[in-house]
């Protein structure tokens, strides 16, 4: 830019402007009010995954535990904005470069460089602050939501909030702040585009230490073998799976981080077809695989198969041709069914099927990222696999067992037979139909 | 007087309730039910776990007639609610003592 | 801008355009394009509160009522807009600075100058008039679905819809022109950014006037005490509230009127936090609320927290720091339940808790706007909300007692123990379920 | 352009740079991003309606056959997708001028142009490849939903997913490729803004010619006339109509295909409001019309009636006023229920009202355009309606009896009696309600 | 012992509970039937069809109680379901040879 | 013949069914009722106000067999039932006069 100016002269001056529309670049306050609307748009998709979840899992658990269920959701994202806003964003981004943690600190948006008389735009690449934190707060009610899927329905409410405070104020950022806040594992090559393994995987294994530690529903696995509880409404879980994936338009389409340049707009484009794609192989993957072994489509295995490809795809959404997502989708689609039986096999009770859609697609997604993306090295890959798992892993069992020392995490045998509606709530989420 | 019920399958409601109105049934009660006989619940499969679905829906009848209408009642259900398939339901009769029309606390048969 | 012309040279020029992107500001047309894009994307999210509405009202109102409440949500949204189209808006828009009331008119855009060969696309303030007109009129309809909720299960359908087109044809348009329009109110000082008072309130008030000239359900309160009749459907009511959070970003975003500069772009970051945050803070404190008080949480208390703790925050969402909306809207979560309690002692009938969201939260959140926004007064706060509340109380209840006197309002009591779905539309909503 | 840069001079120049921000244009690279965000935004807002779809037809079916219509609308969604990607788009748009027919290849994105060292962006009407690809993508998901409602409760999974993909692979891109591809129709001065006959008429044909090749639902029609069979769930089928109704947005707004002018976005906010309108005026004209003609107010022909003033408008939502766009959607919302009782005295059993809604009112829609786009003929109206008719009706009825002929289409009588969910899936929507 | 079996419309449930608790009635068993009488269903419309739904709500009563309080049950019964307007119901009574309190294993009217 | 009604606790359902199938029962019939009894049923909250839920949910089963097989029938249920907590239920023996399969048409003890 500065060398520019010395050799400017009026006549190139007017060459640049004669050009005219047909290639002049993006202003840097365009810029800046292009990157800010998309964290806005993409940001409040992401936010409607929380309306995702908690249909997707009303309807997979049986209707006694259906207004529990429906409190953890509508708690738990807005438990996760006031942790992230009072503790969160900062111990994740304000990490120094290489780090391990960031600092205990409250936010707040500093938008003076652009509200100055002589503004700073940057070279293109700048956004309002306030943009960012609403972007990056969304996500971390998702962890969270993962979480709640797999405990349902047996699992104490306070004790499950507690630990969602826990989860999203501190286990999420921390290991957030590896990565995406340019700690450590960023410098070390490990690469996560939207959080197959930052954010679906984080959930996924605190899901599965929870699980662990509070055991299966009981009836769920006898001596001869699993019984299946039956979700209470297969359209709700369905309308619970079409809300993710319309949010996860914006979950991958904002990680791109920026709209304002042809560049990137091409980006956010390419990753909505590679979304979109990876979601239906998914679908199809789940659909024949389930017909070819079960004999017949299982809906439930289909709607996880939306989710497992799309949460294949949220590591690397942009690289892949439309073709390889529909593949990595695809794949993603036939470890659910897998998984889920896998699970069964391991007496782990899994009551949305929560951990093989996030947690073993988030494993994959992440590391088929070399196959798309050559700038990625597998090894770099099973690191961050390696250390978020691990460290997830760790801490959340910690959480998991303090709460069980003190308190207690699950419900009286008694009931959870009558349901957590009535023995926690003293409600019913159907007053009128249900008598189960 | 005798209280008829009669288990049967759900979509032969209609029929046996417009054979039950030629034979000159004025009153009867229906519920939803679930059965359980020879005919065997189906296997569902939920997740990939096969689960046996050991009741069947089945609709209830429970009528209450004059002894002198028993039979035409019965013969009325039989011929309606058969498919000659199994699981097409029972007819039970048992005997009442008494009868009130709560609207006007008429009694015995007239309660009918 | 004329006298920077005269001082011009070009070097100065040259200067200015070689500064290049980094602060290079947003120039006119593609202002004009960036502010038309916000109203129309937060005017389409607030069109999706209409579906928040519909799903909160089904899910609160026992199933004998639920396809009475879906008809008359869809049918306000309908009447709105084309009541705001016929007459509405110029009452609203087309009144004199200071007036009292605008002209009775049709809209219809006016592009000329921005279509023109030489296009006037002024200071970065510009929009395509239809994009105003829809974000104005997507507003209408919420204030008549308040009113839908606390007067369901005994309200008449023909009486109601005619209601509610005095309301969004005339009572909205007239009281919204008093400060949006530029009337008296404004010029007063009243300061009501996106609707606390102007769109809340007024259905809060309308509700209220309907449900004490409507009366009580049959048998909500008995010598003994009150009732409670649950709601058909926990799920739904919580898809509802999602969907109201979701669609309050346009609500309140939108309403910061403009996009096309960085400052603005800020300003709708903050609002879209600040929104986020005070629905949170009032989701927090009711959890609490209710837990402390009643000894359990109570599910429906908690979604009308969020409801009560985003209608907090709307009359000034740009202002507050996030954690002062996180407290604005926590106040909103604690006024609800006591709303809900003092209501149930003063046997009035709320049947979704839109008086205590709406309305109590609507003052709350009008009268907090000065302790963080410094330019507006108690005094000038009190006297919009008066102002506002007197003219809707005594219009709607005109309306409501012409109403009752010409056509009856209120179904019979048999109509309404069989429901409203069987006595005015002759059909059931869950035909295969219910029984009740 | 060209002209211009002749006779310029340094102080034409500065005239035109001081005049400022007012009016100053769109530049080329923003212009291209504007376009981009309005693919992107409309599309994702036309994917949401695969949910739309999916809740209505959840709603308007019986239970028993509510989990099937789930796994048809997500299996749907997936496929038109992947078919799009595979062989549909360039069959579509890889046509030559007034062809008939595109290239049989697989799409990939040309983003050469933008991402040069001297990019052309031509003159504001370049976007990123890739995002058109998704905006059309979304399109077509749509017509094979339709066809779902109409067949639903009877037919078999698998073979109407093979339906689906002949029908979104190959018959929806060809007749499609004839007007928007630029083909022959195109040529012949048919005009379809954004699918009325393209979309909807085109599901609405291949639903009615599956209607008759299958039958109506066993005791549907009797001798002594039609017997109802009410749907399961009156508030998710009026949450699908709220869905479509804000899909809809996208669908005719991002039909514009570009926002990077003052001129394009007037004319999406004009879309918008004329989309809207038409919608309130099929509302209305259905609530007016059935309390007018069936005694009392019919919620799903109300619902029914958005949808018609919704595919009404579809042809041309930009040309009308919004008064005439409620005109059009008005006669939409009449010709819905005059629809219905022609299919019931002709015996034709179209479970959800596909038929009346996308391909009557798509008909009207279609020749109404002449009306307030005084550029377009009726005749060319006519010959495009007619001949895409014929097309569709020519080859849905050879791919239904080809699939009748191999795998057969409809389950047995007994299968039919139990259930699509128990017969096809082996599970039920609602386990433990249902007993129907 | 008898079995009392009470067809009472539905909004009637709660008065007739506290009429028989005042009775001394300390147990029942309700479902939800649907009843068919002199009360024709009403017809509804659907997309523009009617149909008749020839079936009513109704909540069925079914309590055993000793020979001795039959009267009284009956009684309170007839007077807290009447509404006067036709679909009242029905009261029946049944002979019963034995009741056995599960808990307990008692039998005869202690397990009442 | 008798018929027997039992009243028990919803999660009893399976066990129960296990235990009569093991004592020959071949058929029976269930359905979800509610309950009133010595267990009371629970306060409820909603919206602040608490309201008395009266009637717990409970499941009816309902099964005639012949004269032969009551009392095993009726030990089977009380065992399988059985879980000495308040509000496990009751039994009931009522007097069937007729059966019929309605496939058949035969009667008696073969009709069951
Ligand atoms: N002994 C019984 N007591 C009560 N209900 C019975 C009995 N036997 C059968 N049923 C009811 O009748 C239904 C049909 O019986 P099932 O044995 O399956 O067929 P079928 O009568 O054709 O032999 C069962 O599902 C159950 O509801
Ligand atoms: N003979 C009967 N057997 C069983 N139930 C009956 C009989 N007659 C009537 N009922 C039940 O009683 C209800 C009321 O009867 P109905 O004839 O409509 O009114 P009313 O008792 O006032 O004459 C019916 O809906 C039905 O459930
Ligand atoms: N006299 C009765 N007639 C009919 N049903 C009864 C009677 N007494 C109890 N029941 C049913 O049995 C259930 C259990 O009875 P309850 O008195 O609560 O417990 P328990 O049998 O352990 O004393 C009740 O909920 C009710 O459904």
């Amino acid at each position: 830019m500065f060398k520019l100016l010395q050799k400017i002269t009026p006549l190139a001056l007017l060459g640049a402007l004669v050009a005219g529309p047909a290639n002049a670049a993006v202003e840097g306050e365009t810029a800046f009010v292009f990157n800010t609307l998309l964290f806005l748009v993409m940001g409040f998709l992401v936010m409607w995954m929380a309306a995702g979840f908690a249909m997707l899992e009303s309807g997979m658990v049986r209707s006694k535990n259906v207004a529990t269920i429906c409190v953890k959701n509508v708690a738990i994202y807005a438990i996760a904005g006031i942790m992230f806003y009072v503790v969160g964003y900062q111990l994740m981004y304000g990490i120094d470069e290489g780090g391990y943690i960031g600092s205990f600190s409250i936010w707040a948006p500093d938008n003076a460089a652009f509200l100055s008389e002589t503004p700073d735009f940057g070279e293109g690449d700048t956004y309002a602050p306030s943009s960012d934190w609403f972007f990056q707060m969304v996500f971390v009610a998702t962890a969270a939501s993962i979480v709640s899927g797999t405990l349902a329905e047996r699992i104490k409410l306070w004790p499950f909030l507690i630990f969602v405070i826990v989860l999203t104020g501190f286990i999420y950022p921390i290991q957030g702040g590896w990565q995406w806040g340019g700690g450590w594992l960023s410098e070390a090559g490990f690469s996560d585009f939207a959080g197959s393994t930052l954010v679906h995987s984080v959930g996924g294994w605190a899901a599965l230490t929870g699980a662990l530690i509070l055991g299966a529903r009981k009836g769920r696995f006898t001596s001869s073998g699993s019984t299946p509880m039956p979700g209470s409404s297969m359209p709700l879980a369905t309308l619970g799976t079409f809300i993710l994936w319309l949010g996860w338009f914006g979950f991958n389409g904002g990680s791109q981080l920026a709209l304002g340049s042809a560049a990137n707009a091409i980006s956010v484009a390419q990753i909505f077809i590679n979304t979109n794609m990876a979601a239906a192989g998914g679908v199809v993957a789940a659909l024949i695989f389930t017909q070819l072994v079960f004999g017949k489509v299982d809906l439930t295995i289909v709607l996880n198969g939306a989710i497992g490809g799309l949460v294949s795809i949220t590591a690397e959404p942009l690289a892949p041709t439309g073709l390889q997502a529909i593949l990595i989708g695809g794949v993603g689609g036939i470890l659910i069914p897998l998984a889920v039986i896998a699970l069964d096999k391991l007496k782990i009770d899994d009551v949305v099927g929560a951990i093989p859609a996030h947690l073993v697609c988030g494993i994959w997604g992440t590391l088929a990222v070399p196959l798309t993306n050559s700038e990625v090295t597998f090894s770099s890959q099973i690191l961050g696999v390696a250390a978020i798992g691990a460290f997830v892993i760790v801490t959340s069992t910690i959480a998991w067992f303090i709460l069980k020392a003190i308190t207690g995490i699950r419900v009286s045998e008694e009931d959870e037979i009558a349901g957590l509606d009535k023995s926690e709530l003293g409600m019913e989420a159907y007053p009128e139909f249900t008598n189960a | 007087m005798k209280m008829i019920v009669a288990i049967i399958k759900p979509f032969k409601l209609d029929p046996v309730r417009e054979a039950l109105t030629s034979v000159g049934v004025e009153g009867l009660t229906v519920s939803e039910v679930k059965g359980y006989g020879r005919q065997k619940g189906q296997t569902e499969i939920y997740r990939g776990a096969e689960y046996a679905v050991n009741f069947l829906p089945k609709v209830r009848l429970e009528l209450v007639v004059s002894d002198d209408k028993v039979d035409a009642v019965h013969d009325a259900i039989v011929t309606a609610a058969k498919t000659d398939k199994i699981g097409d339901g029972k007819i039970f009769v048992l005997p009442v003592e008494a009868a009130t029309r709560i609207r006007t606390a008429e009694t015995g048969d007239a309660a009918l």
